[in-house]
């Protein structure tokens, strides 16, 4: 399998929402740290919608699937979490909508987009212990391996996503709740982080099991 | 209290049903609360937004003289960019609409959304972000404060002169004025309990207290053992009166808000308190609003507000006001 | 809170510093607190009195369209029948004196001492006893139950029509016929705390309320595990509709009253319910106040009244009012 | 000693504060089982401000004196109970305001005009389980005995002030706060009917005391 087309783009999104599911309690438990512990809720809610819409969706452009998934995120699920992810998918999916399916440079794009208009959204730069710093360096591993197959890539962005979650949970936070809680923050791991790399793991798990 | 779930739709339905002269929804989405008299052509629309959980705080300031608008969210969660989408539309008089909430991530991220979804409609939208905690964030980071029931002034304000047909760009600027001239403390003495966790996620203890709590349970600046109301109200008011700083000679507005579970009993002991330290100060008092303004569900505690007057100012903050859970007649 | 033997005091010079305008002593003496603004000569003046930790009864109702004058008690406790003397040569303005109170005993025989004096010295007085609470004694003898958070619509309507320079006997009539047409029942879920005992004089478990407790912690007509708010609505309704009765093609005034340390969020989600009571009833709803009115200290639960109308008590009750803790625009 | 005059009242004034302030916390107890506990406290109050008067006091005719001591009890103790004895004192004292001294047949009008002022200002009867109880009793006694010495009129009213005090606690509560108990009141010893035969006892113990 060298591209994702409508099928695997709602087998990844379910494969997301498994992991969610049961790590649930966990975000829930990371969320309590320094939130308001609403974040396994927020996350199930979302992708509960998320893969409603996709099943029933008769979206044909893997990209405007994306979208109509943001938007349905954005609806459901307006939490910091779920209105960043919102515009993650909302603007990565379109920056792909042109395409009939998502090979590894695709794939790329579509996660720096995704990364960049949540910076935007959140005003937020990596080193700021978000969700970007588990997405932004998995961004930048698909692209340095844009010309390697869909499987290497992914491998490569999954391995990021980790290590950007070992190094967050090292930073202070600058952003939202866990901001009030400032040096205290260091050391903690954070929530937001950690669904970033749940995203990952959902298009790793449905692209390596398939090419196995 | 019934299935937790429906919590704040009942709660909405109950304030619809209540008050039917005064509010009603967008096009029946219990969440889109604006007034139920339309305002005149080329009104600027003023909406908020926020988490439920803190009435009078946000929908109870949709009134004559205040708000138009409030898309409401779920207890301590933001409302979506659809409803505040909806609630925009709705109310914009051809003048514009401005947002004025609370400075917390997720709800500026949707109003930024719906502030960019409105403009796609040609909307013309202005955003003011109340932030006045000053427990929440060192002076010189102003910008990273909380809003909490200081926003009243806000919205007091910004109301009357929407109300006067002045522009956008006027109405944005009294608001911007106004934040920026609101300092609040808050003190907690016990938890808020969010009814779909049905427990307090976190404890204060029989004899703590927690000075510069947020209304979400946000940590403040000490927690200890509780202290006499005069000892609590001198360190808020040293705090909010070094920050401004609100000097000799200066005009103040005093709301001394209850979280909840205070009695009015004690905001009048501590608002006896606070007027003979601003008297100390040399710092005049225009007038003291005492009461629940912004609250956080069955907390117990208190915050003081100051506003820091001018002839501008007061003469907009005494004009009349009129919604379900605010009147005042013209001071 | 400061020290408790001064709970009183501290709490009448805070309400007294944040409403100048508004309220003042009589000859300094805290405990007598009448408007700020002499009423017209030969209007009828208007008096209550009653034990304090219960704002914004009783002092709260004193203002424009309301009451001249309140003799204020200890937490809990009756004012002496000298500070109602003081108020009711402060208030009269030669027409007379009506006294509106609730029915405790202390209360009665201090105000009955009071109107002697006063009689003595020349002032003509008249009394009413407010008594709605039906969980207080049964139906036939109406004349042993407290008085609760009915009483606003009688001291809101006599108000009303004393400002219209009517005689003291038609201000008595008035009221009379609205406290004879006024029923409340009161849930509580937690116990009050007098600040002088520092602790409950009673208690209620977590998870249990009792049905009928007066404001003081009388005893209710049931301690049950605590219920859906839905549930505990239903049967406040059934035997406040029963004992007047209150029937169909009757028209109410709506009073949900919070005790002090209930979220207004809960009070609507009553308030829903029993809107969905009364209509099914063909009960109709001429207005609904929701808020705290008569409070009991930290006591968590509330209280639901209604007031039967007609033509006259619907154009009082319409009429505007205002005091530092009830303002009213015209219905 | 057949008479009382100023110094006595004064001292049978001291002796009531002694047995109110000895017995405060019984009173409290009473009171909280059917009432709101506070009888331990006002008349504590009560009897401080009017051992006060009492001594500070120029009156020179006993039934000013105790019409006085009315006067201020008013004043500082307006619960029930405070306004009760404020009325008996004030219209008790009022009776007897034309005799120098107070011999037995004087006392038995000064209890007379107490209790029935005390029945007028409650609307109560005896039989009511209140103050009555233990007062009018007494009053009948003083007035049966008013040809006796002071003594034995004063030890007869004792006498029935308590066996007042056993008969009421097995009636049911009509008036305040304990009505609302009704059936429940049955068997409760009353915190008002209580106060009546320390009152008593006060004059009592002066009087015996100096005939000794
Ligand atoms: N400005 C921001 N930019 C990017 N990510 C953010 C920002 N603010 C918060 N986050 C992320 O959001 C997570 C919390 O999400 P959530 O629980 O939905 O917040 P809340 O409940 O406060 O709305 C944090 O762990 C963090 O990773
Ligand atoms: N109407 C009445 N007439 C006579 N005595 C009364 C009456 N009502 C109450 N009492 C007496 O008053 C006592 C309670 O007094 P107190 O504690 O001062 O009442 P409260 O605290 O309710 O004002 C009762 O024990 C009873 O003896
Ligand atoms: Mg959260
Ligand atoms: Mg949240
Ligand atoms: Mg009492
Ligand atoms: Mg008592």
């Amino acid at each position: 399998m060298e591209t994702l087309r409508i099928k695997d783009i709602q087998s990844i999104i379910l494969q997301i929402k498994n992991i969610i599911d049961s790590n649930q309690d966990k975000l829930m438990e990371l969320d309590s740290v320094m939130g308001d512990g609403d974040l396994g809720f927020t996350m199930t809610k979302a992708f509960a919608a998320a893969h409603e819409e996709a099943v029933k969706s008769e979206e044909k452009i893997p990209g405007k699937l994306l979208t109509r998934l943001g938007i349905v995120i954005a609806k459901t699920s307006p939490s910091t979490m779920g209105t960043l992810i919102a515009t993650g998918f909302m603007k990565g999916g379109k920056s792909i909508d042109s395409y009939d399916e998502i090979g590894p440079e695709e794939l790329a794009y579509f996660f720096e987009a995704f990364a960049r208009s949540i910076m935007d959204r959140g005003k937020s730069v990596p080193g700021n212990k978000t969700i970007i710093d588990t997405l932004f360096p998995a961004a930048e591993a698909l692209r340095s391996s844009a010309n390697e197959s869909l499987v290497k890539s992914i491998s490569a962005a999954r391995e990021a996503s980790l290590k950007g979650l070992d190094a967050s949970t090292k930073m202070k936070a600058q952003h939202g709740r866990a901001a009030y809680y400032q040096d205290n923050s260091i050391g903690k791991q954070d929530g937001g982080a950690t669904v970033g790399t749940y995203i990952i793991e959902g298009f790793y798990r449905h692209i390596t099991q398939l090419s196995i | 209290m019934n299935d937790p779930v429906h919590f704040v739709d009942e709660m909405l339905q109950g304030i619809l049903i209540a008050h039917p002269d005064q509010l009603t929804t967008v096009d029946g989405n219990l969440r889109c609360i604006v007034k139920t008299n339309k305002e005149k052509k080329n009104k600027v629309g003023i909406a908020t937004g926020g988490g439920s959980g803190h009435l009078p705080l946000f929908l109870g300031y949709v009134g004559d003289g205040l708000l138009d608008g409030c898309a409401v969210g779920g207890v301590f969660q933001s409302p979506s960019s659809d409803q505040m989408l909806e609630v925009t539309k709705s109310i914009d008089q051809g003048a514009g609409v401005l947002y004025i909430y609370g400075n917390y991530g997720g709800d500026i991220m949707n109003f930024d959304m719906a502030a960019e979804m409105a403009d796609m409609e040609g909307i013309k939208v202005a955003q003011v972000i109340a932030g006045e905690d000053v427990a929440s964030a060192p002076k010189g980071e102003e910008g990273k404060r909380r809003g909490v029931a200081g926003i009243f002034y806000a919205f007091k304000i910004a109301g009357a002169l929407a109300g006067e047909m002045a522009s956008l760009e006027e109405v944005k600027r009294i608001a911007e004025k106004t934040c920026a001239n609101i300092r609040t403390m808050g003190v907690a003495l016990t938890a808020c309990i969010v009814p779909e966790a049905g427990r307090a996620s976190f404890t204060i203890g029989d004899n703590e207290m927690e000075i510069g709590m947020g209304i979400h349970g946000e940590p403040g600046i000490r927690r200890g053992a509780l202290q006499k109301a005069d000892d609590i109200v001198q360190q808020m008011a040293d705090k909010i009166l070094a920050d401004l700083p609100y000097e000799k000679g200066d005009e103040v507005s005093v709301l001394l808000n209850g979280l909840g579970a205070t009695p009015k009993e004690e905001l009048y002991i501590m608002a006896r308190k606070l007027h003979e330290i601003l008297k100390a100060k040399g710092i005049s008092v225009f007038n003291t609003y005492v009461g629940e303004f912004a609250t956080s569900m069955e907390m117990a505690g208190a915050s003081i507000s100051l506003l820091k007057l001018d002839g501008e100012l007061k003469r907009l903050l005494s004009k009349p006001a009129n919604s379900p859970f605010f009147t005042q007649v013209q001071l």
